[in-house]
């Protein structure tokens, strides 16, 4: 039996009509039907973070979510935050601060941490380790990650004093 | 990779590309009596149901290949799919191709697999005793290989021993459980009779040749390529039955077959590490000097052998570390249960061999009253004794000599950043307030950059265009940048001009590929080598066409021109600038005019292989000390301070080697205080999912102090040492010592990893009840 | 880990969703999916019928009424972090939630979801434990309240019927000024707690207990309020004979073991959080700190 | 996992014994089990059913009667039985044993039960699934205690049918409710952060 439906998705600000599978996931309907294979499945039970993508702007879990579960909705993945070749203060930081080793945890923690300094533009060390600690790397024991935001943060701030 | 880029093998499609997933044993040891694949074969979209009777003969008839056999070890590999009989949860018994996973998985849970249950081997002490169940059928014992590791008269020294003390040590099974699990695509060419296959490795050479030992393929048929890989820590580097089931499956069915392990299957059919018991004894005289040790080390194999014996050969190999062992005598006995295979983890046993060591260390402290950071100066090799040799006889065959590096000196280094010296009185003002402190300290030396060799071919193309071609396999340790910074250094050039390839059989034909943290040696060295090589070649050429002496010229910018002179730089430049040539007009030369002879029979091409093999391997050391504060009333463990003193030779690039060093901490972290693998007493899995199974978080992780020592080595052009492990191997130690310090108000002693909240609270007893009491 | 095909209905008001709920025996309503999903892509659970909640907007509400707050089953975790009264009236359940889960998981996990769901470590059960929560079910053409006595039933069991909905969840409302504490323990930020106690305390002008009350969750399959202790309280002065009695008490409740916790462990926990729930509600009480 | 139970039977050793290995009917005295067919070999094919709301495990199995001691009175049973969506299996071996107590009888059944796949892989569910087997296999020795009576009371026609009988099936709810909050337990152990369904 399988049950399908059409949808309708803004993915990175362009819009895609698909029909899918009622039981295939957003992360793989964005990897399978779209082919942003940016975003990474590390668990598919919803404990290590590496699949997070933000749907209307809420960084949530895309292995807990349904495809059809994002009709009519705004898709942001690890391929929509770069303009371009221009990376984003936060990806900059990320490679300034070797905050990556094998990459694969990496789109998940951009994408929180994107929408975590948003919402918290002057974060302390602490408030960084707790919103990281829904995201599992096992790479980099975090500090360089931690850092890379903590930096983050400081140039934005800037830039705003700026201007 | 940080804008979404990144190519790891699920990202890869292949047209017609087919999805395979696995059925899988549920029972630990059983009989296969039938398998029905009706009703899955009857799924839409499936198009195989393949058991172990529909693979091709060749794969009926052989096992997997074992790579490091050793004339102690009674060998058992296993089939590519179950044969008569499963020997652990997990083994692959038949696979489903269909046309996406979903189906697959659809048609796996229709397989009826119709099993007789046959007692199962879960602990491997007791797996070891005469008389236990077998862990296969047709075993005369679970114990498949015993190994003595011995070292000068033991007796002698036990018999004059004033001191000795034992005891038992318990070491619990864990796993690497990087974040992008395995996975593989075959792709099958009939008419050109071209096998490609896409595997996330450590090493795609190492695949090929296991490939080839399994399918009657010819080397050139069979190209293997490792495209991103999220993380290998060790069991990346096995070669696994999975991988043969899908480039079988490729090749029935004439299209690319694809299977990716999902992260249940991962937590039951990927190598994980331990457990161990250690039985040990410390002889040491009135000035706790160590006179020898001796014990014996129970080592969990799992279920089949693809490893043989490294993993506890290493444990073994590692005991001694950098203190004066005058006798030695361990005997190894490792034991097959049913459970999924023990195989090299993140730091391949060592940790193990440390924990042992510096537990003793602190037992002997404990004893006489003594500073453990004093116990341990008294014993340590001193760097005047270097070269030194140990005695015992490393896994790859030589004996192990260490090469160089200042053993006190690390240890003082790290005491000195964490204010050892102080620590005593601020634990006392802790403990006048109620809190519990405690320090630790780790002390290991370890073997890397394991031979045989790891090639690299450098060549400068026509255009002036530099390309570095490898074995050696990145998982994210920048081998790329590293390689590309030692190259850069020979032609004067920036890193972004060179591109360096890796992974893949046929960017060149010898390699052994990433594990033992042996890159940077291997890889490095050649790289060095075969540039230097280069670079020589060039300035030949360039000599005779500038008509200037060879010595005179350098390579800067891409270019060869005559050396700057020391005191005119200005006039130098001016001068370079007029006689200079580009490395592509040399490149063209080194080439050769079509139909003109070559320059005195010059070898062609501005190129060189080289080869580098490690005389021995090349050993680096490192000290780990470590401040917890412990929660006498929930038995809760705070790291407060960790700091990393390590040698790993001359440093390449310092925030690459910090960053092996961070992540490696964290992985000892987790081995101390987190991570267990559970099993029933019928060798049923109990940890299966991240809920259960518990990674450190960020909020987990202390910030890391790390302090670097530079012994350069002897054993290579660059003087380097392997640093993947360095932050892994002495961490464990330290923590479990903190812990069992900052509890000694209570009496506590630790003699098992990981140490839990709860169980720190059953050894406090009442203690535990704190205010509530 | 794929899910298992099923129907998917995604309903839009409540009674679009009882009406499916009476006409589909195999049905299984979704949430927050922060934990149907995983154990659908385990396969453990494989419904015909999956009834997706997400688009029914009236069920994501909070109301103050005047001794009662009252959330929509559908009210995301975070939504309720950052709702100013319930940060003004009910502080402790900001403390709770802080615990639950992590931030991508708390901005779809709901709180009707996590009381159906009634893991007996679940910080959002502890709270309707304390707060004599209230609980609004509704199915085709009736509705039922129940008190959170009767609604809990066991591990993971509730008064729930297979053709019913959690529609609503009244808090009793403290009046200010508010003692309060949030105790867990958990091996790792945002795991399951393998203890928690939660206590809500004012005290008279004399200094003495006026009412208390206080909830161990994660021991006994469900949440358990000490209400022995909380009668007898009243009038005492708070200090270390009253925390170690209460904590006595705690520790008495039979307590569940699994492969990686011993029952001794977890009423060893009930005993020490308790003891530092009361010390630390009524600190803040004194204080006045209820923030 | 080992599970004992004994309970007394008011009827003379002989008939006691007969009774109880009636196994088309006494089988069926374990809660949720159907009998499908007795096989030539004669083992017996039946079927596990529990229905637990959102989730219906349906074992598959089999049955057979060995090592019957017609002098000791005592005999084993043995069952397996894998779920249908391949969740995983179970296999139970009961030895029974009936001895005399005055002109009653005693009946001792030990139980050796070993679950195996997705049911027996989590952890923090460990617990509340031998919790819930020991309940399952008292509910069998109260029902097989509801047979004897019954049969005491001459009532052949409540069982010859085979069916189970209405002690089994009272227990069968308390079994699915057992059993359902044992499956809970199992789903919680799924995934690695709380929150909410």
């Amino acid at each position: 039996m399988t049950d399908t439906r059409d949808i309708s998705v803004v993915v990175n600000g362009k819009s895609y009509g698909r029909a899918v599978d009622t039981r295939r996931t957003l992360g793989d309907f964005l990897r399978l039907d779209l082919g942003l294979t940016g975003t990474h499945f590390g668990c598919e039970h919803g404990a290590c973070g590496a699949c997070t993508v933000r749907v209307d702007g809420v960084a949530v879990r895309s292995c807990l979510m349904l495809a059809v579960q994002a009709n009519e909705k705004s898709v942001q993945t690890i391929e929509g935050l770069a303009k371009g070749d221009i990376l984003t203060p936060l990806q900059q930081a990320f490679q300034d601060r070797h905050a990556l080793q094998c990459g694969f945890c990496t789109p998940g923690i951009l994408m929180t941490m994107a929408e975590f300094l948003e919402e918290n533009p002057a974060p302390s060390e602490a408030d960084v380790r707790d919103a990281l600690s829904g995201n599992i790397c096992r790479c980099t024991g975090y500090q360089n990650i931690v850092d890379a935001v903590l930096q983050t943060a400081d140039t934005l701030r800037k830039g705003r004093d700026a201007a | 990779m940080l804008a979404g880029r990144g190519r790891f093998v699920d990202d890869i499609v292949l047209s017609g590309m087919y999805a395979a997933a696995f059925v899988r044993s549920s029972q630990a040891h059983a009989r296969i009596k039938s398998i029905d694949t009706a009703a899955a074969l009857a799924v839409p979209g499936v198009h195989a149901v393949i058991t172990y009777h529909d693979l091709p003969a060749a794969l009926r008839e052989r096992r997997l290949p074992l790579f490091v056999p050793h004339p102690t070890l009674t060998a058992r590999m296993q089939h590519a799919l179950a044969k008569e009989e499963v020997c652990y949860v997990g083994e692959a018994v038949a696979v489903v191709v269909a046309d996406n996973r979903y189906l697959a998985e659809d048609a796996v849970q229709l397989v009826e697999v119709d099993y007789e249950p046959l007692p199962a081997v879960s602990d491997c002490k007791a797996g070891a005793q005469a008389g236990a169940p077998r862990a296969h059928l047709d075993l005369e014992s679970n114990i498949v290989s015993r190994m003595l590791s011995s070292v000068g008269d033991i007796d002698a020294a036990f018999r004059g021993a004033k001191h000795i003390f034992r005891d038992e040590i318990f070491q619990h099974r864990g796993g690497a459980f990087f974040m992008e699990c395995r996975g593989v695509i075959a792709s099958y060419e009939a008419s050109e009779g071209a096998l490609l296959v896409y595997v996330s490795s450590q090493g795609p050479h190492r695949i090929k040749r296991a490939l080839l030992d399994l399918f009657d393929l010819s080397d050139t048929q069979v190209r293997v390529v490792t495209p991103d890989v999220g993380g290998g820590f060790g069991p990346k580097g096995s070669f696994y039955a999975e991988y043969a089931v899908i480039v079988a499956c490729a090749m029935t069915l004439g299209r690319p077959v694809k299977w990716i392990e999902d992260r249940r299957e991962n937590f039951v059919a990927t190598h994980q590490e331990r457990d161990q018991y250690w039985d040990v004894e410390i002889a040491v005289d009135d000035e706790a000097r160590i006179k020898g040790l001796r014990g014996t080390l129970t080592h969990d194999n799992g279920a089949y052998t693809p490893w043989g014996i490294v993993l506890p050969w290493i444990s073994v190999a590692t005991v001694p570390g950098p203190y004066v062992v005058p006798a030695y005598h361990l005997e190894m006995r490792s034991v097959l249960t049913n459970k999924v295979m023990a195989t090299p983890v993140r730091g391949a046993g060592r940790p193990e061999g440390v924990v042992v060591m510096e537990r003793l260390m602190d037992r002997v402290a404990r004893e006489f009253k003594l500073d453990p950071a004093e116990v341990r100066r008294r014993n340590f090799i001193q760097p005047s004794q270097m070269p030194y040799d140990v005695g015992v006889i490393f896994r790859d065959g030589r004996k192990v000599v260490y090469d160089s590096g200042d053993y006190p000196a690390c240890q003082d280094a790290a005491l000195q950043t964490i204010d050892y010296g102080s620590f005593r009185e601020r634990q006392a003002e802790a403990r006048r307030q109620g809190r519990y402190i405690g320090i630790g300290i780790g002390n290991a030396v370890e073997g890397t950059g394991l031979g045989p060799y790891e090639g690299a071919t450098v060549k400068v193309a026509t255009n002036g265009r530099i390309t570095v071609s490898t074995g050696a396999t990145p998982q994210g340790q920048s081998h790329k940048t590293t390689l590309a910074q030692i190259a850069s250094d020979q032609f004067g050039v920036p890193i972004d001009w060179i591109r360096v390839e890796t992974g893949d059989t046929s960017k060149i034909s010898q390699g052994i590929g990433t594990f033992a943290a042996r890159t940077a040696v291997n890889a490095g060295s050649s790289v060095h080598v075969a540039a230097v090589k280069v670079a020589a070649k060039a300035k030949t050429i360039a000599a005779k066409l500038l008509d200037v002496r060879e010595e005179d010229l350098e390579l800067r910018d891409g270019y060869v021109q005559v050396a700057a002179i020391p005191g005119s730089p200005g006039a130098a430049s001016d001068n370079a600038r007029q006689v200079r040539k580009s490395l592509a007009e040399l490149a063209v030369v080194a080439a050769g005019m079509p139909g003109f002879a070559m320059q005195d029979g010059a070898e062609p091409g501005l190129e060189n292989t080289a080869y580098f093999t490690a005389t021995q391997s090349t050993y680096a050391n490192g000290t780990a000390v470590v401040e917890v504060e412990v929660d006498i009333e929930t038995g809760r463990v705070t790291i407060l301070r960790l700091v990393l003193a390590h040698d790993c030779g001359r440093l390449i690039n310092p925030m690459v080697v910090d960053g092996q060093v961070m992540g490696g901490v964290a992985h000892a972290i987790g081995n101390a205080l987190f991570e267990r693998m559970l099993f029933d007493d019928q060798a049923q899995p109990l940890s299966t999912n991240f809920g259960e199974y518990l990674l450190p978080l960020a909020t987990d992780i202390p910030r890391i102090e790390i302090v670097h020592l530079e012994t350069p080595s002897p054993l290579n052009p660059l003087g380097i040492k392997g640093a993947g492990e360095s932050g892994t191997i002495p961490t464990i130690a330290p923590i479990i010592a903190a812990v069992e310090d900052a509890l000694s108000p209570f009496g506590v002693k630790i003699l098992e990893a990981p140490i839990t909240p709860q169980r720190i609270v059953e050894l406090l007893g009442d203690a535990a009840l704190g205010r509530t009491r | 880990m794929k899910p298992a095909s099923f129907a998917y209905h995604d309903p839009t008001t409540v009674a679009d969703v009882v009406a499916l709920l009476a006409e589909h025996e195999e049905s299984r309503l979704l949430a927050g999916g922060q934990s149907l999903m995983p154990m659908m892509n385990f396969r453990f659970v494989q419904p015909a019928h999956l009834i997706d909640l997400n688009r029914v907007e009236e069920l994501g509400f909070v109301r103050v009424g005047g001794n009662t707050l009252a959330f929509g089953a559908m009210t995301r975790q975070r939504q309720i972090q950052r709702d100013a009264n319930v940060q003004q009236s009910c502080p402790i359940m900001i403390e709770a939630l802080s615990h639950v889960g992590h931030r991508q998981t708390r901005a779809r996990g709901t709180i009707g979801g996590s009381i159906s769901h009634f893991d007996p470590s679940a910080e959002l059960c502890n709270m309707a434990a304390l707060h004599d929560a209230q609980l609004v079910l509704g199915r085709k053409g009736s509705q039922r309240t129940l008190d959170f006595d009767q609604f809990a039933r066991g591990y993971l069991t509730t008064a729930i019927e297979p053709d019913e909905m959690l529609l609503e969840i009244r808090l009793g409302r403290w009046a200010k000024p508010q003692g309060f504490a949030f105790e867990e323990f958990s091996t790792r930020h945002g795991d399951f707690a393998i203890c928690a106690v939660s206590c809500l305390v004012t005290l008279t002008g004399a200094g003495a207990i006026d009412t208390i009350a206080i909830a161990v969750s994660g021991v006994a399959p469900t949440p358990q309020r000490l209400r022995g202790f909380e009668i007898a309280a009243r009038g005492q002065t708070p200090g270390h004979a009253f925390y170690r009695e209460a904590a006595i008490q705690a520790a008495a409740i039979e307590a569940m073991s699994d492969a990686y916790t011993t029952a001794d462990y977890r009423r060893h926990l009930a005993r020490v959080l308790t003891y530092r729930a009361l010390e630390k509600a009524v600190a803040r009480f004194k204080s006045q700190d209820t923030k | 996992m080992q599970i004992k139970n004994s309970f007394d039977v008011a009827r003379p050793l002989a008939e006691a014994w007969s009774i109880l290995l009636d196994i088309p009917k006494s089988v069926t005295c374990m809660p949720g089990v159907e009998l499908t067919s007795v096989e030539p070999d004669g083992s017996y094919k039946g079927k596990l059913s529990v229905k637990l709301g959102p989730v219906a495990l349906k074992f598959n199995g089999t049955a057979t009667l060995e090592d019957v001691d017609e002098v000791a009175h005592s005999a084993t049973i043995r069952a397996k039985g894998n779920d249908l969506q391949g969740r995983g299996s179970a296999g139970a071996t009961a030895r029974v044993r009936v001895v005399p107590n005055g002109n009653d009888s005693t009946v001792f059944i030990e139980t050796d039960l070993q679950l195996s796949g997705l049911v027996a892989q989590y952890g923090r569910a460990s617990g509340v699934i031998t919790a819930m087997a020991g309940e399952m296999v008292s509910a069998f020795a109260k029902n097989l205690r509801a047979q004897v009576l019954a049969a005491d009371r001459g009532a052949g026609t409540a069982t010859a049918s085979g069916t189970p009988s209405v002690g089994a099936t009272g227990n069968n709810t308390i079994g699915s409710g057992l059993i359902w909050r044992a499956l809970w337990a199992w789903f919680c152990g799924l995934f690695g952060v709380k929150g909410c369904g």
